[in-house]
């Protein structure tokens, strides 16, 4: 099963390439650099998506106590992190060929930077000292919390944004869907399709790792306790 | 009166209880003993909602303590290995503040009372900073009993203390028990748990492996039981 | 509920009191905040007339960074002789230890802010010509903001051996939409006055965000309180 | 054009970069695994 959608990942990341770079349109004002949005808009949905996975599951942690959801949301945040890294790079270097700065206190790039900020801050809860139980409940916490603030820091940004700067740049292509070509439409899609099964592949990997670690440990504690017996 | 059913707790995959089944009835006064890492303290934390079970439940009066938690709690006195005091105030305030958080009738007559009871009636304006162990430990006493629970759950109360509060301590407890509180005792000093005790409960590693009475105060025989069962 | 209330005042009471006794906090928030105003002075020229404009930035850099030390210290201090076991094992809901600290948390915060606004405005020669009503309002909705997330948050970190060096980093990027509010809308008050109608809108936030976040803390706040 | 370049190989490098910690885990997880079996064959 997991092999498999590897390969069917590595089959639609070719074709999502070869839309990227050969088969769509380059964008008449920005040229090629345009490109760079369909990958850059790609990981900024799957932040938000692995975000939200961390929210669902945290939530059912705090109801069912299973240390599977814990697990689920901890690598969720972790290859959120991994995506929020990709928009805020690629954000910065499309923003320095389009209008000429590596930052703009953009709405979407600040909320992204929060958003960064907040998971790495989920990830040093999951690094305390203690016991798994009490970690996975003041993660799962924090997980909620940090879920509901997301949209209120996006509003704040928004309205500081348009007080203190007026909008100079006029509305970036990822602003409004307004002037977007059918192909460039399609090849969006494709990718937004492509990244999120990257994000899956990810996820079941990053599972599959943290089981094992677990079922090794529990054999070297029984073992353990044998030897010293 | 007190009734756990199969009680598991499990903190980091160790296993700390195992299928704990007691029951305890209103009155009795119950020692539990067992070496270091039996899961003692474990229990009497489920017991007193300061932890709760991985599996398993505790009935208090019938009413599973889940809900109506409040209630039941106001019916458990708490003496753990550290006092629950805080520093900065003095022993009327400490005494006061749980007082009101328990509700409390007669709140101030009932704190001088409590505080003459154990001797500290000249310090009970000075901060428990200043207090030794032993200070502390009998006014941790009182706090665990300002409400009258009718139950008092008691986690190794005697360490750290001197012989006189020692005394004082055991005093109190038994005079508890006339008033038929239920007392349920860990604690590794066998002769002073015989001094209180009448139901003796041996554990170890996470499971009870002895639940006998032995009301004839023999220290010796209790030793002899201990060792032959612990080891 | 009203027993909930009663027990929280109990709890605020004896946290105001032991700091009544110590003034442990307190001292250290004021002095820090001092100190803050004096580093203040070398980073802006007080003598430029610019120096109006990062007033109100200084304002709420001071109350939440001095606010942060006193956040620490709120659920630490619990923890010497297991205090915070007694009031778990006390017959009061989880959310009345939440609210009490958070009410003794805002009141310390509240008293730092009434020294160290006016300090500030004395030292670097600004006259207040705004609506002062407003800039109480937006004081306090601000300050319950922060110090409601912070209180909650640090009940989170003081499980950790690190918690002061885990708050901060956990707190900031939750509380910074009620920091842009709160800093925009002292702007508005105290500087660009003819922006006042979006004055409002910033209150709003500030309000709603109080509100929302005051209500998942509360309930979450059980979740925290196991042991 | 360069930006283009630049931008798509900081995602690939991230990417990859993941992939790395990742493989590195399972690693330590393996030698564990080799490490248990030979305690195992001490017995």
């Amino acid at each position: 099963m997991h092999r498999s959608l590897i390969w069917i990942l590595i089959i639609l990341m070719s074709v999502a390439l070869y839309l990227v770079f050969i088969w769509s349109p380059i964008e008449k004002v920005m040229g090629n650099v345009q490109k760079i949005f369909y990958f850059h808009v790609g990981s900024a949905w799957v932040a938000f998506l692995a975000f939200g996975v961390v929210f669902v599951y945290s939530i059912l942690f705090l109801m069912k106590r299973k240390r599977s959801y814990d697990m689920i949301a901890g690598i969720s945040a972790e290859i959120g992190v991994l995506f929020t890294a990709i928009v805020l790079t690629t954000g910065p270097i499309w923003g320095r060929s389009a209008w000429n700065t590596w930052w703009t206190w953009e709405p979407r790039l600040t909320t992204t930077f929060i958003l960064f900020f907040l998971y790495l801050a989920y990830i040093f809860i999951r690094r305390m000292d203690g016991a798994w139980e009490k970690k996975a409940r003041l993660a799962a916490v924090f997980g909620i919390i940090s879920f509901i603030d997301v949209p209120i820091v996006f509003m704040a940004i928004r309205w500081w944004n348009s007080k203190l700067h007026p909008i100079v740049f006029g509305d970036a292509p990822n602003q409004s869907g307004g002037g977007i070509e059918g192909e460039m439409l399609v090849t969006l899609l494709f990718c937004l399709g492509v990244i999120t099964l990257l994000y899956i592949v990810l996820l079941q990997k990053g599972i599959y790792i943290e089981r094992t670690k677990l079922a090794v440990e529990n054999v070297k504690k029984n073992i353990q306790e044998k030897l010293m017996k | 009166m007190i009734k756990t059913v199969t009680l598991n707790k499990t903190i980091a995959e160790k296993t700390i209880l195992n299928d704990i089944n007691i029951t305890v009835n209103q009155g009795e006064t119950i020692g539990i003993l067992g070496p270091n890492g039996a899961g003692k303290s474990t229990i009497l934390k489920i017991i007193g909602g300061l932890m709760k079970p991985s599996f398993g439940h505790v009935m208090i009066d019938n009413i599973p303590v889940k809900e109506n938690n409040l209630e039941i709690k106001k019916k458990i006195g708490f003496l753990a290995h550290n006092s629950y005091l805080y520093e900065h105030l003095s022993p009327v305030e400490n005494l006061t503040f749980f007082g009101k958080l328990y509700q409390v009738n007669q709140l101030e007559y009932k704190v001088k009372e409590l505080i003459r009871e154990v001797g500290l009636q000249f310090f009970m304006n000075e901060p428990v900073r200043s207090f030794s162990r032993g200070m502390i430990q009998r006014l941790a006493i009182v706090r665990a009993i300002v409400h009258d629970p009718s139950i008092l759950i008691l986690d190794e109360p005697h360490t750290g203390l001197d012989q006189q509060a020692s005394r004082i301590l055991n005093e109190l407890i038994l005079k508890k028990k006339e008033q038929k509180t239920t007392i349920l005792m860990v604690t590794h000093d066998l002769a002073q748990a015989i001094e209180t005790c009448d139901r003796f409960i041996l554990m170890k590693k996470g499971v009870i492996i002895d639940d006998f009475v032995l009301e004839n105060k023999n220290v010796h025989q209790l030793k002899e039981i201990y060792l032959r069962q612990v080891g | 509920m009203r027993d909930l209330i009663k027990s929280a005042l109990a709890i605020t009471w004896k946290d105001l009191y032991a700091e009544w006794r110590t003034k442990q906090v307190f001292s250290t928030m004021l002095i820090f905040s001092g100190l803050v105003i004096v580093t203040f002075s070398f980073a802006f020229d007080p003598t430029n007339n610019t120096i109006r404009a990062v007033i109100p930035g200084m304002i709420w850099v001071i109350t939440i960074f001095a606010g942060i030390l006193g956040l620490n210290r709120s659920f630490i201090s619990e923890q010497y002789n297991d205090s915070l076991h007694g009031l778990i094992v006390s017959p009061i809901d989880p959310s009345s230890i939440y609210f009490g600290k958070f009410l003794s948390n805002f009141i310390i915060v509240l008293f730092v802010q009434m020294i160290t606004i006016p300090l500030l405005f004395i030292l670097f020669d600004y006259k207040m010509n705004g609506n002062i009503l407003l800039f109480l309002l937006v004081l306090f909705l601000g300050s319950a903001g922060f110090i409601c997330v912070g209180t909650f948050l640090a009940a989170l970190s003081a499980n950790s051996r690190s918690s002061e060096m885990l708050l901060p980093i956990i707190l900031f990027p939750v509380i910074s939409p009620i920091v842009i509010a709160a800093v925009q809308s002292t702007r508005i008050l105290l500087i660009d006055v003819e922006e006042i109608e979006s004055l409002f809108s910033w209150i709003s936030l500030m309000a709603g965000y109080d509100l929302l976040f005051f209500v998942f803390c509360f309930f979450l706040f059980e979740f925290i309180m196991e042991v | 054009m360069s930006y283009l370049f630049a931008a798509y190989m900081v995602i690939w490098i991230l990417l990859s970069g993941y992939l790395v910690i990742l493989g590195k885990r399972q690693q330590k997880i393996n030698k564990e695994i080799e490490f248990i079996r030979e305690l195992e064959n001490t017995q």
